[in-house]
């Protein structure tokens, strides 16, 4: 069976809109500076996991590969160690562009679906929100409910002991003036980014 | 003039630092506002105070000295020379009643065309917010109070004018 | 030094009763000014301003027909005063005003208006540029009615020319100045000249032995009755200006008689230290050297030089001195003290260098940390056979290296630490990545972002060490490290890098590696552009006059640059420099006289109170106070017309030509006209 | 016998101290009015405004108009005289630079009815009434002058011929200007009679200053013991002389008081105080900004001191009011 | 001497990382420094906040930072690294990008908060090591730790983006009160190596495999101890040991605790109150046989 497929980029498959998007975000804007070194990929401890190195995804973005960079799985991996961003030769924020990249994805569900990464960070957003605080050992079983339940079975092992340790706070915590947070979270949804905030 | 009001600023740059990073400017071919009349002078330790009071008796809305960094001075200090005036001048011109932000005072290298760019544009959006000066228009506006009298005076003098010819 | 004097005899309030007739030119630039700025507007707005009698447009200004018209207008049209608008002063105000002079009028009756630079190029409404441009033309036409005939000032240039700085640029034009008969001085920091160069191996793309070309260079340089040299010198104080600098050389005291000691080295091997115990600077610490020592053995001048920081005579005063002793031409001399000699020169190159960037603000490199981490200039001087290893490749534990990684701009295109590419660092890691294979059959891999190899063979030698087998990993080295995840890793350093042409992150396991460390100015390069007053860029590097057209000139008349202290540059194009400056140098010497701008400022003892207020504020010592007639003077062949006095004169007594209140006066009128 | 010269002398804003001036002429005085006819002096003679009306254009040979111009009245009386006049002299430093009334350029009208009618503390106007214009009662209307906003020179009003400096000018000038003025040899008009020397050319302390000096600080007079010998501006105080016409044979000096200016500047200088700010700030010693503010601030009123007498007659003016 | 620091637990500190905030609030008592904790402080936000919405995660940290700024002391301090990060973040932030920092600032005031700048949030390694100061730990060590030898493990928030008190590659901090505790630190290449943070939950094999490594070698440098600064990082490298062991058939088990646990152990405190038995790989005896004994020996 023939499995050849054509491997060329027309110049029409870039999105335009896409670099413009993720530069206007605070921290990604000096990425057209990059002169792909690949210091951001060789300090990285996850590039090794990455389909697709950070190097590639920083000359992918500002050239308008919106498609290929989110189906990458290279934003997923990052932990927000801030290697790539301290040892960056333009201090181009890497970090804060793979933040970009997230939160695009998540705004436009264009991320592999079911990466837990996606989940878990959904999920602390919802409890953060709605509490103020976050519960660990709620996160994880969420977590593991919604993505690969039998994975709790597998952890029942380090819940005992945390249990045993006195580490395994069942308690959800609140913060007591929540109305406050919200009215600091939901800002946006008051005063739209397009009308001039008030003074 | 019925056009709309433009605000209006005298440069004062020295030759070796400002004028050659406005021409730095041009040769990158950074733009910024055109509202800016430039004078050439050899060093910014040239400015005399008085420059600067004449451009805003004259109508500027704001004046802006450019000199070399601390230190880079081809004239060796003429720019601190510059810069101990420029500290006296502001308070005088404050105490006048002319806003801070209307008479500046930066250092521009031969190398900062961008510098210069930014600083020329801050400047005029400033003042642009600050409004009209225009003293010229205002002393004008101050001696109309005579010039009522004037009138009158001319008419009296109309009148009584049989009496002595 | 004569100064001619620089004016008409009619008094400076405005030439007697002439009537005043002024040309008006308005330059398009070929499109350049005209694509914005209305130019038949331009023209016939300054056709309506007082005197001007003619007003025209023409496409190229600065070309000979250009030129032309202003001659014919001048003669047909009884002009005497020219005003052009066109592009900066900065670029064609010479060329204006000798065209102003061949028709036949004074060249200082001539204002230009910079529309383009100034205008048109910085500009986008078409409107206002031109209005701006109109007024700005207002300005010059009024003030050119109020110029005066002026003459450019000629004074004497002293015939000696210093040179600060003895690498391989300062001899190249101390040897070709002093060839052309002119005096000169070479003052070096260190106690012998060479400089870099002097510590490399080879040099590249054509390989051929850095001492084999340098060392006859510094022995002509030591033998040339025309050159005065000073090692172990530095320069603390320069006054004057250009045909005349006065400086101050301090004289480090290296406890040594210069004119007796003929370097036989005996004192050397006297030293009560028998064996070398201090870090050697010449070898990068690589190596040892005595108290008393010579940086190395081809040094010149061939004097030993004693370090008090080390020798125990001043350390302790306790030594028995046998050096003192063994010396039979007694030139030890411990009592030696810092000595001051005041030359005058009429020229300056500046050719202080480099110095190579310090890897330990890059401890992600380990250098420091792991032994085997070293720097490029500590390899060459292990490669060298007169260095400290006698050519042996080892490693710090004796092993000889079996791999080794050359990681490229250390210290370079990095905005963490500088900037800017240092420009040889890819053709010396090569040439380093040849020696070192040469030596030690190792496997070397060079790391880097991309390979800059822009010169005559330069390419050639890229390919060469391509065919010799040399690995180019196309990736900024991450980091060097010893943490080892499987057994070949084990002993071994690993530089962890992004393959970025494979695409893989790798890791390449060496024994040995190397940082190819970028260039930085020179250490006391900010008290030397302070000293001659020479500008710099942001980083550092002095700043040529233009970067094109007057590269070794600088902004202060008669100090020009060579070689590193100007920016990063490889040797050949070091030397080409150095060749240059010492032809501007002489140049400027051998005419004998330098013109200078006429625009100095000017006392009119009838209006001097002689308040003594000006004295101080001048930077050249210009104005003295005369005590028989109790007013200030100016010294016109010292003033520089910066016009700082002028500004400050409490009662207006001082005015400078080509800047006169009433000139600057009439342009802030001018331009505020319309407001 | 041809009929002597008409002169008259006119007060405008001022203290009356150039009036006195002219009586310092003391027994020259004579001579003087022998050789003129005063025709108009309110202060020491019984003319009325209308005998100067009834008089023919340009009947008088020179008036001598003393004080700033801050009124209505008195701008009246200056386009009155000056029509009346061959020669029109600003007499002293008000009417040739604005002088000290020239000070209240400072603040609006407003404010300063304000303070003298209502704030001062030796007011008592609990009905906070003030001078008005125009005033009926009974049928019969008083008037006023206008009190302007702005104090003017004498030459902002009218077309001033010669200005004759000094607070209050020195019986030496005068005499040396009438004499000018009875045999015609007078200079171009629109002349200072005075020398076009900054003072310290006559000042005796001029042998005393340095010729390096730099201004660690500025001193205030009244604060610090003075070398009654040594140059003010060697001693850090503030002296005008180096911006200052002489003429004046430096008595403030030799009475061990800087000069303050009231000379004006010389011809050759727009703006008096903005030369001495340029002379005196540019030799501050410091380097650094902090510094230069520092030893600047020495000097806490600049506009008072730079324009103790020239404030109207300065480029600026009055000070702009702020929206 | 007594100072006072506004104080930010965190998280993490009210579940796995109970023990950090024990030692550190009972090595901080000792030294006389006192914690003045942040009233109804929120979540900073930490990674993934930021992941989902740039604004409301800088909106959320700024909460904390104008809740601080009403504090007496403008100096707020986190034992979390991840907090540290966050709210030094978006104080930078704010600063940095007038737009955000007025956007944030206008959100806070609508929620009656008010933020001046005046905040500086301090890591407590910063203000044991500089505020403290390293003389004054030395004179409190009752116990010098000689046999210990410290791989000093600081994760990657500590430092990256924003230590400015040491080198972010190859810092020395924790390796010198390591020494003024009397231990001896190792050479330790992966110091600031992430340990896979919150990806342990989401893909465990990659962060376990990360752990794997900088266990494995501290162990081969010749360590006995792994110092760690943040509690996501000691609970990645305490906890999953066990599973480490399995999945790469490798034992590279290995003491881990905070580093306050180890100042607090210096000091002659109890390990019941410096938490040390909630440690997995706390052992008792470890005290004895590897420091005690080493030291009396």
């Amino acid at each position: 069976m023939d499995t050849t497929t054509r491997h060329i980029k027309y110049q029409a498959d870039c999105d335009p809109t896409f670099a413009p998007a993720i530069k206007a975000i605070p921290g990604c804007e000096k990425l057209d500076s990059c002169i792909q070194c690949g210091t951001c990929s060789g300090i990285c401890p996850l590039s090794i996991y990455m389909d697709m190195p950070p190097r590639r995804i920083m000359n992918l973005v500002r050239y308008g590969f919106k498609r290929e960079v989110m189906n990458s799985n290279t934003v997923w991996l990052c932990s927000a160690c801030y290697a790539c961003t301290v040892e960056c030769p333009r201090q181009i924020k890497v970090t804060d562009v793979m933040y970009a990249l997230k939160q695009m994805a998540i705004k436009e569900r264009l991320y592999p679906k079911r990466f837990p990464m996606v989940v878990l960070a959904n999920q602390f957003y919802k409890m953060v929100r709605h509490r103020g605080r976050m519960n660990e050992i709620h996160l994880v079983t969420r977590l593991y409910l919604l993505t690969n339940w039998f994975k709790l079975l597998e952890m029942a092992r380090l819940g005992i002991e945390l249990i045993r340790r006195g580490r395994f706070s069942v308690k959800p915590d609140n913060i007591e003036r929540r109305a406050e947070l919200h009215a600091i979270l939901d800002y946006e949804k008051r005063y739209p980014p397009t009308e001039a905030a008030p003074k | 003039m019925s056009e709309a009001w433009e605000p209006r600023i005298v440069a004062f740059f020295c030759n070796w630092c400002t004028y050659t990073a406005a021409d730095l400017a041009g040769v990158s071919r950074l733009k910024y506002a055109p509202n800016l009349r430039t004078i050439r002078v050899m060093c910014s330790g040239r400015v005399d105070p008085q420059f600067v009071l004449e451009a805003f008796a004259r109508g500027a809305d704001g004046v802006l000295i450019g000199g070399c960094h601390p230190g880079d001075c081809h004239y060796i200090s003429g720019n601190y020379k510059c810069l101990r005036r420029f500290k006296m001048l502001r308070r005088l011109v404050r105490d006048m009643g002319i806003e801070e932000g209307r008479l500046r005072l930066e250092w521009i290298a031969a190398s900062e065309g961008e510098k210069l760019k930014n600083v020329v544009n801050e400047m005029v959006a400033h003042v642009r917010a600050l409004g009209p000066l225009r003293l010229n228009q205002k002393f004008a506006e101050w001696d109309e109070e005579m010039n009522q009298l004037e009138h009158a005076v001319g008419e009296a003098q109309k009148a009584k004018e049989p009496v002595h010819a | 030094m004569t100064g001619i004097p620089n004016t008409d005899g009619n008094g400076r309030r405005g030439a007697a009763g002439e009537e005043i007739r002024i040309g008006f030119y308005v330059c398009h630039c070929g499109m350049n000014i005209a694509s914005l700025v209305d130019v038949a507007a331009v023209a016939k707005e300054a056709a309506k301003l007082p005197h001007v009698i003619v007003s025209r447009e023409y496409k190229y200004m600065c070309s000979d027909p250009g030129q032309e018209f202003i001659m014919q207008d001048i003669r047909e049209n009884r002009l005497n005063r020219i005003v052009v608008a066109a592009c900066s002063p900065n670029l064609h105000e010479s060329t204006f005003r000798g065209a102003v002079a061949r028709g036949g009028i004074n060249p200082y009756f001539f204002q230009m208006v910079n529309i383009r630079e100034h205008g048109s190029w910085v500009h986008t409404d078409a409107a206002a540029a031109t209005a701006k441009a109109i007024d700005q033309v207002r300005a010059a036409v009024a003030r050119v009615a109020k110029h005066r005939p002026l003459e450019r000032r000629r004074m004497e240039v002293n015939q000696a020319v210093l040179i600060v700085g003895g690498g391989i640029a300062g001899i190249t034009a101390a040897l070709n100045l002093a060839d052309a008969g002119k005096k000169v001085y070479l003052v070096e920091r260190e106690p012998t000249i060479g400089g870099h160069m002097a510590k490399y191996d080879k040099t590249f793309p054509t390989l051929d032995c850095a001492a084999c070309i340098l060392t006859p260079k510094m022995s002509a340089v030591r033998e040339h009755p025309n050159i005065t040299l000073w090692t172990y010198s530095e320069v603390t104080k320069v006054d004057g200006h250009v045909g005349k600098f006065k400086v101050t050389v301090r004289r480090k005291p290296r406890y040594i008689d210069e004119e007796t000691c003929v370097g036989c080295l005996e004192c050397i091997s006297a030293c009560v230290f028998k064996t070398p115990k201090f870090e050697d600077e010449f070898n990068e610490g690589l190596g040892k050297r005595k108290p008393i020592y010579i940086p190395f053995p081809q040094a010149v001048p061939p004097l030993v030089t004693i370090d008090p920081e080390t020798c125990l005579k001043f350390k302790t005063g306790k030594c028995k001195s046998p050096c003192e002793t063994v010396c039979d031409r007694k030139a030890v001399d411990f009592s030696q003290t810092e000595k001051t000699e005041e030359i005058e020169v009429g020229a300056v190159i500046v050719a202080t260098g480099f110095k190579a960037f310090d890897v330990t603000r890059l401890p992600i490199y380990g250098y420091g940390l792991y032994d085997n981490v070293y720097t490029a200039l500590e390899v060459e001087r292990m490669v060298t056979s007169s260095g400290p290893t006698g050519g042996e490749i080892t490693l710090r534990d004796g092993r000889v290296p079996k791999s080794i990684g050359i990681i490229h701009c250390v210290g370079s295109r990095d905005k963490k630490t500088n900037r800017w590419c240092s420009r040889v660092c890819c053709m010396y890691s090569l040439k380093l990545a040849h020696l070192l294979r040469e030596h030690t059959g190792a496997d070397v891999y060079q790391f880097y972002i991309d390979m800059r190899c822009p010169g005559k063979g330069y390419d050639e030698f890229y390919e060469r060490m391509l065919d010799e087998g040399v690995q180019m990993i196309r990736g900024r080295a991450a980091e060097v490290t010893d943490w080892t995840m499987s057994p070949e890793e084990e002993g071994k350093l690993v530089v962890r890098v992004e393959d970025t042409l494979a695409a893989y992150v790798r890791r390449i396991p060496v024994d040995m590696v190397v940082l190819s460390t970028g260039m930085e100015p020179a250490v006391g390069a900010d008290e030397i552009r302070r000293m001659f007053n020479i500008s710099c860029s942001t980083e550092g590097f002095f700043l040529e006059k233009h970067p094109k057209l007057a590269p070794v000139e600088t902004a202060t008349a008669g100090v020009f640059i060579a070689g590193c202290c100007q920016g990063p540059k490889d040797i050949p194009d070091t030397v080409a420099q150095a060749g240059a400056a010492a032809a501007q140098a002489l140049a400027l010497i051998d005419k004998g006289y330098v013109e200078m701008e006429p625009n100095t400022s000017y006392i009119d003892p009838d209006d001097c109170s002689g308040c003594k207020s000006c004295i101080p504020l001048c930077p050249y010592h210009a104005i003295a106070f005369d005590e028989g007639s109790k007013k200030a003077v100016i010294n016109e062949a010292l003033c520089t017309g910066c016009g700082t006095c002028v500004a400050s004169c409490p009662s207006g007594s001082i005015s400078q030509n080509l800047f006169e209140d009433d000139q600057i006066f009439s342009e802030i009128e001018e331009v505020l006209s319309h407001v | 016998m041809p009929e002597k010269p008409k002169i008259a002398f006119y007060w405008c804003a001022s203290c009356g101290g150039c009036e006195e001036s002219v009586v310092d002429l003391a027994e020259n005085i004579l001579d003087v009015v022998a050789a003129v006819d005063i025709v108009f002096w309110p202060v020491a003679m019984d003319f009325k405004v209308s005998d100067v009306e009834a008089m023919p254009d340009g009947s008088i040979a020179a008036t001598m108009i003393n004080g700033a111009i801050r009124t209505s009245e008195q701008e009246e009386m200056a386009r009155l005289l000056r029509r009346k006049s061959k020669y029109l002299i600003a007499y002293g430093a008000c009417a040739q630079l604005g002088g000290l009334p020239a000070l209240a350029n400072q603040f609006p009208r407003e404010q300063i009815m304000k303070f003298v009618y209502e704030e001062s503390p030796t007011v008592d106007n609990p009905a906070r009434i003030r001078p008005q214009t125009k005033f009926a009662e009974d049928g019969r209307v008083a008037t006023l002058p206008e009190f302007r906003n702005v104090v003017r020179t004498l030459d902002q009003v009218v077309e001033v011929d010669y200005y004759l400096p000094g607070c209050a000018p020195t019986p030496k000038l005068l005499a040396k200007a009438v004499e000018a003025l009875l045999t015609g040899d007078l200079p171009p008009k629109g002349s200072v009679l005075a020398p076009d020397v900054a003072l310290c050319e006559e000042c005796p302390r001029k042998d005393s200053k340095p010729t390096e000096v730099a201004f660690k600080e500025f001193k205030r007079p009244h604060l610090t013991a003075l070398d009654p010998t040594l140059c003010f501006l060697a001693q850090g105080v503030v002296c005008m002389g180096v911006a200052t016409r002489g003429g004046c044979e430096a008595q403030c000096v030799r009475g061990h008081m800087p000069c303050t200016g009231c000379f004006g500047p010389t011809s050759r200088v727009r703006d008096q105080g903005a030369k001495v700010l340029s002379s005196l700030s540019a030799n501050v010693a410091a380097e650094d900004e902090h510094g230069i503010e520092k030893t600047l601030a020495g000097i806490p009123d600049p506009v008072g001191t730079f324009y103790r007498y020239g404030l109207a007659a300065s480029l600026l003016r009055r000070k702009v009011s702020l929206r | 001497m007594t100072k006072r620091y506004t104080y930010f637990p965190g998280c993490s500190i009210l579940g796995t990382g109970r023990a950090c905030e024990e030692s550190t609030r009972a090595v901080f008592a000792e030294l006389g420094v006192e914690l003045d904790d942040l009233e109804d402080w929120n979540c900073c936000g930490a990674t993934a906040y930021m992941s989902v919405d740039e604004h409301k995660a800088l909106a959320l940290a700024a909460r904390n930072l104008a809740l601080a700024d009403t504090k007496e002391c403008p100096e707020l301090t986190t034992p979390c690294s991840g907090c540290y990060l966050v709210l030094n973040k978006t104080q930078r932030y704010m600063e940095e990008y007038p737009r955000v920092g007025d956007k944030v600032k206008c959100a806070l005031k609508d929620a009656g908060l008010n933020y001046t700048g005046r905040v500086r949030v301090r890591h407590m390694l910063d203000i044991l090591v500089h505020d403290v100061g390293l003389d004054e730990v030395r004179k409190h060590v009752k116990r010098p730790l000689k046999n210990a030898k410290i791989a000093p493990y600081y994760g990657c928030q500590t430092v990256r983006p924003y230590l400015d008190f040491d080198h972010q590659h190859y810092p020395m901090t924790i390796d010198r009160l390591a020494e003024a505790l009397g231990a001896t630190p190792v050479h330790f290449p992966l110091k600031t190596r992430c340990c896979g943070g919150s990806q342990m939950g989401t893909l465990p094999n990659v962060a376990q495999r990360l752990c794997y490594a900088i266990l494995r070698e501290a162990r081969r440098q010749g360590a006995n101890l792994i110092l760690s600064v943040c509690p996501l990082c000691h609970f990645n490298l305490d906890s999953y040991q066990p599973d480490i062991r399995r999945r790469f058939g490798e034992d590279v088990s290995i003491t881990t605790m905070y580093y306050t646990q180890l100042v607090g152990l210096a000091f002659g405190m109890d390990p019941e109150t410096l938490g040390l038995h909630r440690n997995m790989t706390w052992d008792g005896s470890w005290l004895e046989r590897e420091v005690l004994a080493g030291a009396t020996a």
